[in-house]
């Protein structure tokens, strides 16, 4: 056993990584304490109408814990229950930890993996969004520094996408995907003409994690392991941003500015050409150092006008 | 949704100081399964939601052979079922006994 | 109702609100003279980045202003512009800033208020009306966070099915009545009385903090999200 | 008096009316229709070419779009049924009779219209007996293939999928019958001479490769624990003792496990070199990282996979290649090699029954077999000797003389207990009896027959059929591994554990395995991504695996 022990590849995937294991090897060890946990048994009151199990957390840990030995907030929703969708109880727990933050001045991290509103309780869930957002961006006027990182099976879809543009600082791995609408609701209103959605290279270069990083859609990249996001966390926290007028007034501009250069593109690949960077087509292939090297000083970086 | 509950004799007392353990998600063939040291000592009771109905003799037949093998005395188990296969069931009961096993976080 | 009905009932002493690719802009003034600046959507127009951007422009300029005057945001919508351009652009962060700014807004001493007359659903929705401090609404609104035949193709129930369940519960089915119940919309204005009234007792109401997981509580469109936040802000409070 | 050579005449008049709408051999596109019509005769043997792996689409297009007015009564000699103008074929009343070998994608389709009797059929091969019959009484007349290149003289150039093509053009070329190649493109010089251009007749021009399914890519990201399990059981229940180093393996993620688990657990076995090291298998993407680590020497392909050609042609130590530089495939070569060189097939299966018969269909579905039935299957006639023959020989019958004594080939079945949907792998009753019954065969279409089963391996543990000595034992040692379906649970407890004292049956625990060390961190790479970078770059997979 210790033979295999040795063998095993110990790097944590975030990608393949529950909820809970993600938390667990993102802040120090051992320090979670969680609110609201299982065996409170607050499971959502909606999901017995459709004949559907629910699950003990409703799909989402909240707690406090350490990271790097500072007191912070976190947050994990786990994206296979549900696909990690915002149901009332879900949302809520959310909604409280953000309320606490700003009361407690704690920064927070908010490990996202949805695909958005959790159409079997969508008005709660949808409000619940809309309620998580005004106490994110109160925390953050407060100035308390949230954290999203994403990477997850799940990407960060719908209202989960404006959530995590709202947070101070975006981590992301290429895997993660960060949108609004999916490909398959794209196809389905629009035809497979607009949006092909088995055509899974080209949903990734369009809604990825490279890609969202080469246009400022986040801040930092990394590689798929739970010590990378923990590293790049600490980082971030280390280098705080403010949110106040002249943020807005910075996001405001940089995002015209990304109309103006990028408006008339088709595909991504004419993005990062026009970004200067060349060549672009094995982009998505390299690994994450030869990326960042290559996409160095070209990249439309959000520099805190977020 | 199905409910069963099954209260099992349990000859060997689960180790360990957590007094909590969670595992697993619910998914389409997974579940989840929480242990909490709240059962009387000596059994183990089972509390399960499945959405997959007409299988309580296959859940008996894997529960009595998880008593029988591992240590799951004084454990209350939490069930939440996503439809998961038997030697999924089997699999997550024996990683729950495992981490509820190790020590208090 | 129709805008132009609107905005006559809301400032019968006059307005200079213009409607131009479904985007409203402009202000109107109250009986005791008090500036309103109004910004919108229209026409059931479907929220992409340019909207987006163009809104949360003019709602950081009002931010800017230390007059205090508050904004109306009337909405008709649809959803989000679905489109494989608008993804590629970053839709999410066009959307989350014009969310921002209005949050912003508000901070800086501009009430926020929704008026939702029309139509609105899903990303636009969070975006616009779900993002003021206040939100009311018309009769004949509809709000549809998601249509029933979209939910029907992904939950595989049919549609009456659905519509059964729909009578159990506000939970998820679309329309005004089942969102006020979660909460969402703090009230219904009357259009047979003068909206400039209605708009002006709401002011004179104090802004307080978001209560609508409380609202949602009362109305028993949503039995546990506000017990749900409140636990977890006292667990997470009790320590220091 | 009579004619001798009747076949060569009518040849040359398909070749006379054809060329009509030809330049030399090459056919436009646009012809292809009033071609077919020129050169084909109502009741024709057509071999259109198509098998799991590549399809000649263009023409299979083609052929369903002539009149059947004109052309008639055909009767399908071909690999695969696979593309929907495979069957469009019969419903026009074009074709009536068929004698084929796999149709996993139109499995449903294809089971409805034998039902109905729009299909005549002869009967469902394995790839290795429908090639055998091409030479004996299934030659074809006309022959429909697909390759990357022509030159003008018709030489052809297949590419790595070369797959089927000299096995349907020898039998046809060589006995009066008429071969028609669809390529992409003609070139002044084929990179390579796969098939040589007096034996084609004519060439068209598609303008476009033909179709290739990624059929041998498992995702590393859908592996599970359990399957995990079963690999770790395999390879120190199987691999290590008996030796196994030829080897083939099916294509199911509990194999794709094995091969992921080789440079990790089999690590810790000490087995590298010793197990595993030549293979009759298709590239398959999961053995990168093995192959990379220095396990494996040399690997034949019945075809090619999607992605795999430049890491192919990168490895020329381990795969057979051209003068190009690219894969030469070629299945009859390949399925011969895993019927006779081979000492193990492993693959998994939809069914077994209580005598270890096994089935991929069900009542409704009719895949067919492709060549699993060769690779598992012990051949019986006189063979050369190896040790895993041997030792599994002397298990089966330990009381004839050794030196009369047959070995046997190593034919196991892997599986967990239930499968998608919580479907039992274990049944009282085969559907393949069912599906027989309705359509009147003589035969249930079973895959592997039970009297060559060697080993069953579950999660539970590993079944040696090879020492059973009765129905009885043979029954309770398949249902003491059959876990918590139904067959299991009607196991004899006693007799069981008294099979598990003889090593009959060995459970994880007996082979020092604890089902807890069955972890995904065990595999050598946990995503597609994984294997592309395992490759250093040269593995390129297609979209639909892709999560960057």
């Amino acid at each position: 056993m210790s033979v295999i022990s040795a063998l095993r590849n110990e790097t944590t995937s975030w990608y393949e990584a529950s909820a809970r294991q993600r938390i667990d090897a993102l802040v120090d060890r051992g320090s979670l304490t969680e609110f609201v946990g299982p065996a409170a048994r607050e499971t959502s009151p909606h999901l017995a109408i459709f004949g559907l199990p629910t699950q003990l957390d409703d799909g989402i840990v909240v707690g406090e814990a350490a990271l790097d030995g500072r007191a912070v907030l976190v947050a994990a929703q786990e994206g296979r229950f549900m696909g990690g969708a915002f149901g009332e109880v879900h949302g809520a727990k959310l909604v409280g930890l953000l309320r606490a933050a700003r009361a407690t001045r704690r920064d927070v991290l908010i490990c996202f993996d949805t695909g958005g509103v959790r159409l079997q309780e969508a008005n709660a869930g949808e409000l619940a969004i809309a309620e998580i957002i005004r106490a994110l961006v109160l925390a953050r006027l407060a100035g308390v520094q949230v954290v999203g990182l994403i990477g997850g099976r799940a990407g960060c879809y719908g209202g989960g996408g404006l959530i995590a543009a709202c947070c101070s600082t975006l981590i992301v791995t290429e895997q993660g995907r960060i949108s609004v609408t999916g490909p398959e609701v794209i196809e389905t209103n629009k035809g497979v003409e607009e949006f092909d959605s088995k055509d899974r290279a080209f949903v990734w270069r369009t809604m990825g994690g490279k890609h969202r990083y080469l246009i400022g859609g986040a801040d930092r990249l990394v590689a798929d392991s739970a010590a990378a996001f923990r590293a790049a966390a600490i980082g971030a926290l280390s280098s705080p941003t403010v949110l106040d007028a002249g943020t807005l007034d910075a996001e405001q501009a940089r995002l015209e500015r990304r109309l103006a250069r990028f408006g008339t593109a088709e595909d991504a690949t004419e993005i990062w050409s026009a970004l200067g960077i060349d060549p672009v087509d094995d982009l998505p292939a390299l690994d994450e150092s030869s990326f960042l090297a290559r996409a160095g000083g070209k990249r439309e970086s959000a520099d805190g006008a977020r | 949704m199905e409910r069963l509950t099954f209260t099992l004799a349990a000859a060997k007392q689960a180790g360990g100081l957590r007094q909590q353990a969670i595992i697993g998600v619910v998914a389409s063939g997974n579940l989840e399964v929480m242990l909490e040291r709240s059962a009387p000592s000596g059994t183990c009771t089972f509390e399960i939601e499945t959405a997959a109905h007409g299988f309580g003799a296959v859940w008996e037949a894997v529960l009595n052979d998880f008593v029988a093998r591992r240590a799951a005395g004084g454990l209350r188990i939490t069930i939440n079922d996503g439809g998961a296969r038997p030697d999924t069931v089997a699999l997550r009961l024996a990683q729950g006994v495992r981490l509820i096993e190790g020590d208090e976080a | 109702m129709e805008l132009d009905d609107i905005l006559a009932s809301l400032f019968p002493a006059g307005h200079e609100v213009r409607v131009a690719h479904g985007r409203i802009a402009g202000h109107g003034v109250l009986r005791d003279g008090r500036r309103i600046h109004v910004v919108g959507l229209a026409d059931g127009i479907a929220l992409g980045v340019e909207d987006a951007a163009s809104l949360a422009a003019q709602v950081l300029a009002i931010a800017r202003q230390t007059d205090a005057a508050p904004i109306l945001m009337p909405i008709d919508s649809s959803s989000q512009r679905m489109s494989r351009r608008d993804e590629l652009l970053g839709l999410n962060e066009y959307l989350a800033h014009l969310a921002k700014s209005l949050l912003l807004a508000e901070q800086a001493g501009h009430r926020t208020i929704g008026l939702l007359y029309g139509g609105s659903a899903a990303g636009a929705f969070i975006a616009t009306a779900l993002a003021t401090g206040t939100l009311v609404a018309l009769p004949g609104a509809h709000p549809e966070v998601m249509d029933l035949p979209s939910m029907a193709r992904v939950t595989k129930l049919s549609l009456d099915v659905l519509r059964e369940k729909a009578k159990a519960t506000p939970v998820f089915a679309p329309g005004l009545d089942n969102l006020a119940r979660t909460g969402a919309v703090h009230a219904t204005w009357d259009p047979a009385q003068p909206l400039t009234a209605q708009l002006e007792a709401l002011l004179a109401e104090p802004a307080g903090d978001d209560a609508r997981d409380l609202l949602g509580q009362q109305r028993q469109g949503r039995p546990k999200a506000a017990a749900i936040a409140a636990r977890v802000v006292h667990e997470a409070t009790r320590g220091g | 008096m009579k004619a001798w050579a009747t076949q060569k005449a009518t040849r040359a008049a398909r070749i006379e009316a054809g060329s009509r709408y030809a330049r030399g051999k090459a056919v436009a596109a646009a012809d292809l229709p009033r071609f077919l019509d020129a050169v084909l005769r109502p009741g024709d043997r057509v071999c259109l070419e198509g098998d799991n792996q590549k399809q000649a689409d263009l023409l299979a297009t083609a052929l369903a779009d002539v009149d059947p007015a004109k052309i008639h009564d055909l009767h399908m000699v071909q690999s695969g049924v696979v593309l929907p103008a495979h069957l469009d074929i019969f419903e026009k009343g074009i074709a009536r009779r068929l004698d084929y070998s796999y149709s996993g994608p139109q499995a449903a389709r294809i089971a409805r219209m034998l039902f109905s009797g729009q299909i005549e059929l002869g009967a469902v091969h394995t790839y290795l007996e429908l090639f055998a019959r091409y030479f004996v009484d299934l030659t074809p007349n006309v022959a429909l293939i697909a390759a990357v290149s022509a030159d003008v003289a018709g030489n052809l150039y297949t590419g790595p999928n070369t797959e089927d093509t000299p096995t349907i053009v020898e039998a046809t070329s060589f006995k009066g019958g008429l071969v028609i190649a669809q390529v992409k493109e003609i070139v002044d010089q084929v990179p390579r001479v796969d098939i040589p251009g007096d034996q084609v007749h004519f060439v068209v021009e598609a303008g476009k490769p033909f179709y290739v399914e990624p059929l041998f890519t498992r995702d590393p990201a859908a592996i599970t624990e359990t399957q995990i399990l079963t690999a770790m059981l395999a390879i120190k229940g199987l691999y290590a003792p008996y030796g196994v180093r030829r080897l083939n393996h099916g294509i199911g993620f509990n194999t794709a496990a094995i091969e992921l688990l080789l440079p990790t657990y089999g690590e810790t076995l000490g087995l590298k070199g010793k197990v595993c090291t030549h293979w009759a298998l298709n590239p398959h993407p999961t053995l990168i990282p093995a192959i990379e680590a220095g396990w494996v020497e040399q690997i034949h392909c019945f075809g090619s996979e999607v992605g795999m050609e430049d890491y192919i042609a990168a490895r020329s130590d381990i795969f057979f290649t051209g003068l190009d530089g690219s894969l030469r495939s070629n299945r009859a070569f390949c399925q011969t090699a895993g019927l006779y060189a081979c000492d193990m097939f492993i693959g998994s299966t939809l069914q077994i029954d209580l005598a270890g018969h096994s089935s991929t269909v069900t009542a409704s579905r009719m895949a067919g077999f492709g060549g699993a039935p060769n690779m598992g299957s012990d051949p019986r006639g006189r063979r050369h000797s190896s040790e895993p023959w041997l030792k599994a020989g002397a298990e089966a019958d330990p009381d004839t003389h050794p030196h009369l004594r047959r070995g046997r080939k190593l034919v196991v079945q892997i599986g967990e207990t239930f499968g998608d949907q919580n479907v039992p792998l274990f049944v009282e009753r085969l559907e393949a009896l069912t599906l027989a019954e309705k359509l009147d065969l003589d035969l249930a279409p079973v895959m592997i027959y039970g009297d060559d089963v060697t080993h069953i391996v579950t999660e539970e543990g590993i079944a040696n059929l090879l020492l059973c000595r009765d129905r009885d034992e043979r029954e309770q040692a398949i249902r003491g591994i059959a876990g918590y379906t139904d067959i299991g649970r009607g196991r004899d407890r006693k007799m069981v554990e008294r099979l598990r004292e003889r090593g009959v049956i060995r459970r994880p625990e007996d082979l020092g395995i604890d089902p807890l060390d069955a972890d995904r961190r065990l595999l050598a790479a946990r995503s597609i991504k994984d294997l592309m970078l395992a490759s250093g770059g040269l593995y390129r997979p297609p979209s639909r695996f892709r999560n960057w």
